[in-house]
């Protein structure tokens, strides 16, 4: 049975540190855009900590909510890509084959959840930042389309480290950069088709909700929503 | 390269060729054979620790190819390199048990950074100017060899080094080559410093250190002001405790209430905010206190000795009913009845207390409170409760005073200080400007720096010695909270220097040998023999001995006998005064709240581009500075959104644009602490303004420590938005009715 | 039948001579004008090609509003390019007589609005020189592009109708090409001999075209329909607040005619005014574009309210907030520019027989010009800048290249029409002619309705 | 080439010298008639207008169509595709481009049978005269026998036209 690959968020555990945020961009090659650029809104962040303030002073509370690409089974952003530079993946993945992509940026457009970045120049690494880059994760060019990835990179090493050590694939094997940084565990990964994963587990419990389910996009990450108590 | 550069340079060797007839000029690019062997496209995963706060996490450093450009013999070519890529938390190690912040993950890229020092360098300009030489380091040691031993002649105790407090064997190593030299101890000094707290736990259960919380076992966790979860003492291993507590047991979540002043990111977690008068928050834990004791829920004998500091414990704190409390704290009186029977009733439970309750004049006070309450109901030393972590050999503490170190050279005219070394601190940016330190710096006829980078302090030294970064050395940290074991850290460099630089603490031991009259007995010869030395008094464990496991994992962690409390000196039960605030209230209306930013800390982290481009968690802000002003006072005051604002103390004034914010009490402004840097890389250079500079020296009278919280302010609009604000997020609140 | 032949003949070389004249007389206001034009097309190319060299980050556009200028100037002229062949088909299959005169003007401006149009898909791209990987070929790697994403229809349904209605416009040149032919000498003889494909005239030539024409305009109306369909399927297929709606087919098409009479009409008044063509551009004309004008406002401010209204009742948060924020927020002042300039003005001047002259009708489609950009832009920015999660708002403001390209496709619409009327009669002469030498006759004296003329 | 014909001011007139030209016997596809417009509903042009052209441009519609679902299995079944839980041969969406391409088909067929059946384009010599551009009427014969060209002359004469012969 091919894998299929889900995330689970555990708002009640979620701080809103920004950890899985830097650790996105470390992991995946993700420029940092500048001042300048970053005013007119071109900041690239595959995953980001919404905060929502609810209530006035002093009744007053904050929502974190990371959001990243929510691997949809049903995604808007895929069917309108002309060239499938976005499809769908056996293992249940939105691929964005960087390659593949000239820019008409629709598939943003019609994503739900903005979580679509686009580069509009070639990035910039200063000289040496750039031997930071992951050699894993390319690095893309101008007028391309990208996005939250599940660490497919990871995925795939991890799978064949699996099967170089010829064994199955163990629940918490792979982890996004994301939730791998998580210092309070709140993002938890794994195989949704293995019943026995945590992530599996999870998502069986009632409390969990996909985000902006109703438009019918049947998101793969689930949102455990913090409690309230009076 | 991109295919533009690529044509460009096709063009350019396509004529080169032409001209020259000699081949294409990649031909004489050299590549030089790899130190390393390296295989391209297999990670190593090498132990590391994080160096940007004192919680001492441990790193996973993944290692892998690269081609740097790189000097060998006065030739430039390419090399294969074993480069780190990225940092990711040990998942051994017990304090951030496989997380790391934010900030840890960019720490790579002071590595990295394009603008590090790669040289050592000479001053050859007028001191602040940044005209600086490359110098060789033959020449560099043998200046500042040169310059020891003309002290060392004068007899006199003139050498200091100015460092961060840190808790690691470099720190040691300092204290040790000052004692040597027959010089006073290091002179330390940090912003957000615990000095306050440390000093309250001495007090109150004779421990000076800083408390490890078990909140993974914890029901109720009360925050007063602490911002536990972001910036504050051991926030990864503080949240890693947190995420257990609130998803980790089946059937139990904690619950956790969190008092303040402003909205900070831990606060943004908590199940009720509740927002106190600042400079109140002991009172409001003594009323809980006085609610506990007399609905009889705990003795107050049950707080032994942390509760009879306090005026009026024994009788039940008369002064602490909650009516009293509510009408000093604006916490109302119901509400702290309702908190004092959930911290018991709910136990274990505890509160914790950091940030910007101990930093008005009156700090030690709310520390000791909350130490009081903390005993009452029994959460010291208890599962769920704070321990005091057993320490595998504590470096010797620094001495503070930095304030009155620059008053002391600027009034004499024979600077006390004739040689000064710095190490990792830049008080010119950290220190209120009140202090004049950047003024008495000026008045020191030598200093040597060992920064990795010009930063306002660094670059009024006169010979920088650049150091290694953390990736390139040998590190260690003995980390004082943050897991219940006693841990001791150390790793081996993750990889080759890739600048003509070398560790700090290697220098150190080189100059003790080339003074005139070298050390006797000598230092060891490295810093890594030094630490070797350390880990041999440390237990054995399965693995092997603790030097052996230090190297392999990153850190040893056991058991280690606990030390007995040291012994109290007799005090006077203490009662509560009024804080001290600079600035009268009419004239100056606000309090003012500087805060260490999630992304810089002090500031010191402010260089690193991926910090600079985090959203701010709160208020998605980037690459900017900004204040937060309460809805109620910026409709007063007809601020809104992005607006100029001025803010100005007695000690001057800054500007910056305005966020308003839920958050705020009504009569505060906050501030996040870390940018408005002079000099500090490209990155971090002129952007935003710093709220420090403003702060009154005010200090706590018991530790001298800095009153940060201790300052009144007035706010004025100065203008419309000037661009300054940059933005993430699009609208702060959710659109209400998608949401349930 | 009853005209004297000699009438007859002088009527026929009134025709030939004046609307020849435009060919054969070229006077320096002409070249000042291509120079002006050409320059602004020229600057529209150079910011192009700045676009390319740096990306297109040099466009205002930004998280999340994607498409902005780009894709509204792309709308746009498709929307244009209805006024021609649309009109001419419908008015060629009711056989309205009137349509004589206006049927090649309004042709050209579907031709060049299209091709113009058809040009914003290719340098709104990230990667433009990759564009052709939209074309329907299998990749070295044995892959198609994607039928199913609408960017794949509107590559099928631009190119149809750009063929289409580039022979719709070719095809009744040909007999006036080969009148030129014969009237000139020199070069243009050898030109005009070519481009006429040797016509003669002969019964079987004038039936054939006749009949291929009809046909013609049979297939291309369904063809113009569903290019502003599937144009608007570009949106209304994105489940995005305000764009996930059925009725965006219909509203694009009635949007499209509404804006091409408007660009129409202008263009008549421009080509009367400067081609001295008077006596066959006349009032009647602009009366009757201009009743039509009148009724596709009306029909535009329907759409307009149904859409807002279902949008409103349903009280989707989501659309709410965009109907708001370009009702009442930050869009508001283009938004009730845009309701002035199509529905308020028109409304105003065109209702009131009075006002209907040319000057009116002028005017009047110039307020929908501009109100039908306004549309298109109100429709694409204010959706993109508020999807549902609040935190990811965003703005958009437009760079001097984005307006540099605007200004552009005005000047290439303009000077591709001016070089038109350069080199190709204006106005059909031999549908002219067709149309009977009554009508000639009925030219003299103004008062005479020309619908009432039929053969 | 030679040929005898006439220009005509008026097509009444044009007419009676068809008539004339039939009347000595020359067949309809032999007169050559030529004219500035299509004078419509007029007798002199009332030959050749029945047209297959109708049918002709179905025929390439229904060729279109068949050509648009044969590219869409191809292209959709080559490198099967899973986009945003649709099938992988949509019909749906696929209709849209089979009708853009039926349409396409049935106007380039229409332009193909008008070029075909018109004889355009041709570069074949041509009994013309400039002077149809005038308004003129052209009615004559090309290549008619020798014998037979006084009487032709005749009947053109007779409809009242200027007689030219090339």
């Amino acid at each position: 049975m091919p894998h299929k690959w889900g995330l689970a968020v555990d708002l009640d555990a979620c701080t809103g540190c920004g950890a899985c945020v830097t650790a996105c961009h470390a992991e995946n090659n993700i420029p940092t855009v500048g001042p300048d650029q970053a005013a007119r809104g071109r900041a690239m962040h595959w995953i980001r900590i919404e905060r929502y303030w609810e209530g006035e002073f002093p009744d007053v509370r904050l929502r974190f909510r990371p959001v990243m690409c929510q691997q949809c089974d049903n995604a808007p952003c895929e069917p309108v890509c002309p060239t499938y530079a976005s499809h769908h993946t056996e293992e249940g993945l939105n691929a964005q084959v960087y390659n593949r992509c000239i820019g008409t940026r629709y598939c943003a457009n019609a994503c739900p959840y903005n979580v679509r970045f686009f580069e509009f120049f070639n990035p910039v690494w200063e000289k040496p930042l750039h031997l930071q880059l992951n050699p894993d994760v390319s690095v893309r060019e101008v007028g391309v389309m990208e996005k939250c990835t599940f660490c497919v990179q990871r995925i795939n090493a991890g799978k064949i480290q699996a099967k170089a050590e010829a064994r199955e694939l163990a629940d918490g094997d792979i982890k996004p950069a994301c939730a791998q940084s998580c210092p309070s565990k709140a993002l938890v990964f794994g195989d949704a088709s293995d019943p026995d994963s945590a992530v599996s587990k999870l998502r069986r419990s009632s409390r969990g909700a996909g985000l902006l389910e109703d438009l019918g996009t049947r998101p793969n990450v689930t949102y455990f929503p913090r409690h309230t108590e009076a | 390269m991109d295919r533009r550069a690529f044509i460009k340079l096709s063009a350019l060797t396509g004529s080169a060729a032409t001209l020259a007839g000699c081949g294409s000029p990649e031909n004489h690019v050299i590549r030089f054979v790899p130190d390393d062997e390296i295989v391209p496209g297999i990670a190593q995963w090498k132990p590391g620790i994080c160096p940007l706060c004192q919680a001492g996490c441990g790193l996973q450093v993944r290692v892998m190819d690269a081609d740097a450009e790189v000097v060998r013999n006065g030739q430039r070519g390419m090399m294969k390199v074993a480069a780190a890529k990225k940092l990711e938390g040990a998942a051994s190690n017990p304090i951030n048990r496989g997380g790391l912040c934010p900030r840890g993950q960019a720490a790579i890229q002071i590595t990295y950074h394009p603008d590090r020092i790669t040289h050592p360098l000479k001053r050859s300009g007028p001191r602040g100017s940044g005209a600086f030489r490359e110098v060789s380091w033959e020449e560099a040691l043998a200046e500042l060899a040169g310059r020891l031993d003309a002290l060392a002649g004068a007899g006199a105790p003139t050498l200091a080094i100015l460092t961060r407090p840190r808790r690691n064997l470099r720190q040691t190593l300092v204290a040790t080559f000052l004692e040597r030299f027959g010089a006073p101890s290091p002179l330390t000094y940090e912003l957000f410093g615990d000095d306050v707290l440390r000093r309250a736990n001495a007090i109150s259960f004779g421990r000076e250190q800083m408390p490890t919380f078990d909140l993974t076992r914890s029901n109720y966790v009360i925050g007063f002001g602490a911002d536990f979860l972001g910036t504050w003492n051991s926030p990864v291993s503080q949240s890693a405790g947190y995420g257990a507590m609130r998803s980790g047991r089946p059937g139990a979540r904690g619950r956790f209430v969190q008092v303040e002043a402003r909205m900070s990111q831990t606060g943004a977690s908590a199940d009720e905010w509740i927002p106190v008068r600042p400079g109140t928050e002991g009172v409001l834990a003594l009323g809980l206190a006085h609610v506990i004791i007399n609905e009889q829920h705990r003795p107050p004998e049950a707080a032994g000795t942390a509760g009879a500091l306090i005026e009026g414990f024994a009788g039940g704190l008369a002064d602490y009913a909650p009516d009293e409390v509510a009408q000093r704290t604006g916490v109302a009186a119901a509400r702290i009845a309702r908190l004092a029977r959930d911290f018991v009733e709910r136990r274990p439970s505890v509160a914790i207390i950091g940030g910007a309750p101990l930093a008005p004049t009156n700090g030690l006070f709310h520390a000791l409170a909350v130490n009081a309450l903390n005993a009452l109901a029994g959460s010291v030393g208890q599962p769920g409760g704070l321990f005091f972590m057993p320490q595998a050999g504590a470096p010797p503490a620094g001495r503070g005073g930095l304030d009155q170190a620059a008053a002391g050279l600027l009034s004499s005219a024979d600077p006390p200080i004739q040689l000064l070394l710095i190490d990792e601190a830049n008080p010119v940016f950290t220190a209120p400007a009140a202090w004049k330190v950047r003024e008495a710096l000026e008045k020191v006829p030598y200093i040597a720096s060992f920064a990795c980078f010009l930063d306002e302090t660094s670059v009024l030294a006169d010979l920088i010695l650049p150091d290694h970064s953390f990736l390139e050395s040998w590190v260690d940290a003995r980390p004082e909270s943050g897991a219940l074991v006693a841990v001791a850290a150390a790793a081996p460099p993750a990889m080759r220097p890739l600048h003509s630089t070398r560790a700090m603490p290697d220098v150190l031991l080189d100059l003790s040998r080339r003074l005139q009259t070298p050390f006797d007995p000598p230092l060891p010869e490295t810093f890594d023999a030094m630490l070797s030395e350390s880990f041999a008094s440390l237990p054995e464990s399965e693995a092997g001995d603790a030097w052996t496991v230090a190297q392999t994992d990153g850190a040893w962690s056991g058991d280690l006998p606990q030390a007995d409390p040291a012994a109290r000196p007799a005090r006077e039960p203490v009662r509560f005064v009024e804080a001290q605030f600079d600035g009268d209230a009419a004239q100056y209306p606000f309090h003012f709240l500087p805060y260490p930013s999630q992304a810089f800390l002090d500031g010191s982290t402010a260089h690193l581009p991926w910090l600079q481009e985090l959203p701010d968690p709160l208020t998605s802000a980037m690459w900017s500075t900004w204040v937060e002003i309460g809805s109620e006072a910026a409709a007063r005051l007809s601020i809104r959104e992005g607006d100029m604002v001025e803010i100005t103390s007695s000690q001057g004034s800054v500007r910056a644009p305005a966020i308003v914010s839920p958050g705020l009490a009504p009569d505060v402004v906050a501030m996040p602490v870390g940018q408005g840097h002079e000099t500090f890389t490209r990155y971090a250079s002129g952007r935003g303004s710093n709220p420090i500079a403003i702060l009154a020296p005010m200090r706590e009278p018991d530790t001298g420590a800095l009153a940060w919280a201790g300052t009144r302010v007035r706010v004025a609009r100065a203008g419309a938005p000037e661009g300054r604000l940059i933005l993430f997020a699009g609208q702060m609140r959710d659109i209400e009715a998608r949401e349930r | 039948m009853s005209a004297a032949p000699v009438e007859t003949a002088a009527a026929t070389r009134q025709i030939n001579d004046d609307l020849l004249r435009p060919l054969l007389n070229t006077s320096w206001r002409f070249w000042a004008l291509v120079a002006v034009l050409g320059g602004g097309v020229l600057m529209g190319f150079c910011a192009w090609l700045y676009q390319l060299y740096h990306g297109i980050g040099v466009w205002g556009i930004a998280w999340p509003v994607f498409w902005a200028f780009g894709i509204t100037n792309f709308v746009f002229w498709i929307g244009i390019s209805h006024a021609g062949t649309l009109i001419s088909a419908i008015l060629r299959l009711v056989d309205a007589g009137w349509r004589r005169p206006v049927t090649r003007c309004a042709e050209a401006i579907t031709a060049f609005a299209l091709m113009i149009g058809a040009v914003f898909p290719i340098i709104h791209l990230g990667r433009p020189w990759l564009a052709f990987w939209l074309f329907p070929y299998p990749s070295e790697r044995g892959i198609w592009p994607n039928f199913r994403s609408p960017l794949a229809w509107d590559f099928f349904a631009i190119n149809t109708y750009l063929t289409g209605s580039l022979l719709f416009l070719f095809l009744p040149m040909i007999p006036d090409f080969a009148l030129v032919r014969d009237k000139t000498t020199g070069w243009r003889r050898r030109v005009y001999g070519v481009l006429s494909l040797g016509w003669e005239g002969t019964p079987r030539q004038w039936h054939r075209l006749e009949s291929a024409m009809g046909i013609m305009a049979v297939a291309i109306i369904p063809v113009a329909v569903s290019v502003h369909t599937i144009v608007s399927f570009d949106f209304s297929m994105s489940p995005t607040p305000m764009w996930h709606s059925t009725m965006f087919g219909p509203y694009f098409v009635a949007g499209a005619i509404f804006s091409g009479i408007a660009a129409l009409i202008i263009a008549m008044a421009a080509l009367r005014k400067f081609l001295h063509l008077e006596a066959y551009l006349q009032p009647i004309h602009f009366e009757n574009l201009g009743k039509l004008l009148l009724t596709m406002s009306l029909l535009w401010g329907y759409f307009v309210f149904a859409e807002r209204l279902t949008t409103w009742y349903g009280n989707d948060v989501a659309e709410i907030t965009v109907l708001n924020v370009t009702q009442r927020g930050s869009f508001a002042p283009l938004y009730w520019t845009m309701v002035v300039c199509n529905l308020v003005v028109p409304f105003t001047i065109l209702s009131i027989g009075r006002l209907r002259t040319i000057t009116g009708c002028v005017i009047a489609s110039f307020g929908v010009v501009v109100g039908m950009w306004l549309e298109r832009f109100l429709i694409i920015v204010p959706s993109l800048g508020h999807k549902f999660l609040p935190y990811s708002f965003g703005e958009y403001r437009p760079t001097p290249v984005e307006i540099m390209l605007l200004v552009a496709t005005f000047c290439a619409m303009m000077l591709l029409y001016v070089l038109f009327a350069k080199l190709v009669p204006i106005i059909s002469i031999w549908e002219l002619k067709a149309g009977g030498y009554h009508a000639i006759e009925a030219a003299r004296l103004p008062e005479t309705p020309l619908a009432n003329v039929n053969l | 080439m030679k040929a005898v014909y006439a220009l005509y001011d008026d097509p009444n007139a044009a007419l009676r010298a068809v008539n004339g030209l039939r009347a000595a016997g020359i067949a309809d596809r032999d007169i050559a008639v030529m004219t500035a417009d299509p004078i419509e509903g007029h007798a002199l042009m009332a030959r050749e207008a029945h047209t297959w052209m109708p049918w002709v441009a179905a025929c390439g519609a229904v060729v279109g169509l068949v050509l648009a679902v044969g590219m869409l299995l191809w292209g959709e079944l080559a490198w099967r595709l899973d986009t945003g839980g649709m099938p992988v041969v949509a019909w749906w969406p696929n209709l849209i481009i089979m009708f853009e391409l039926t349409m396409l088909s049935a106007i380039l067929t229409t332009v193909g049978t008008l070029f075909v059946t018109a004889g355009i384009p041709s570069r074949r010599e041509k009994l013309y005269d400039a002077e149809i551009a005038d308004g003129k009427i052209l009615v004559g014969v090309k290549d008619p026998p020798d014998t037979s060209i006084a009487s032709l002359q005749q009947a053109l004469l007779a409809g009242g036209g200027r007689v030219k012969r090339v």
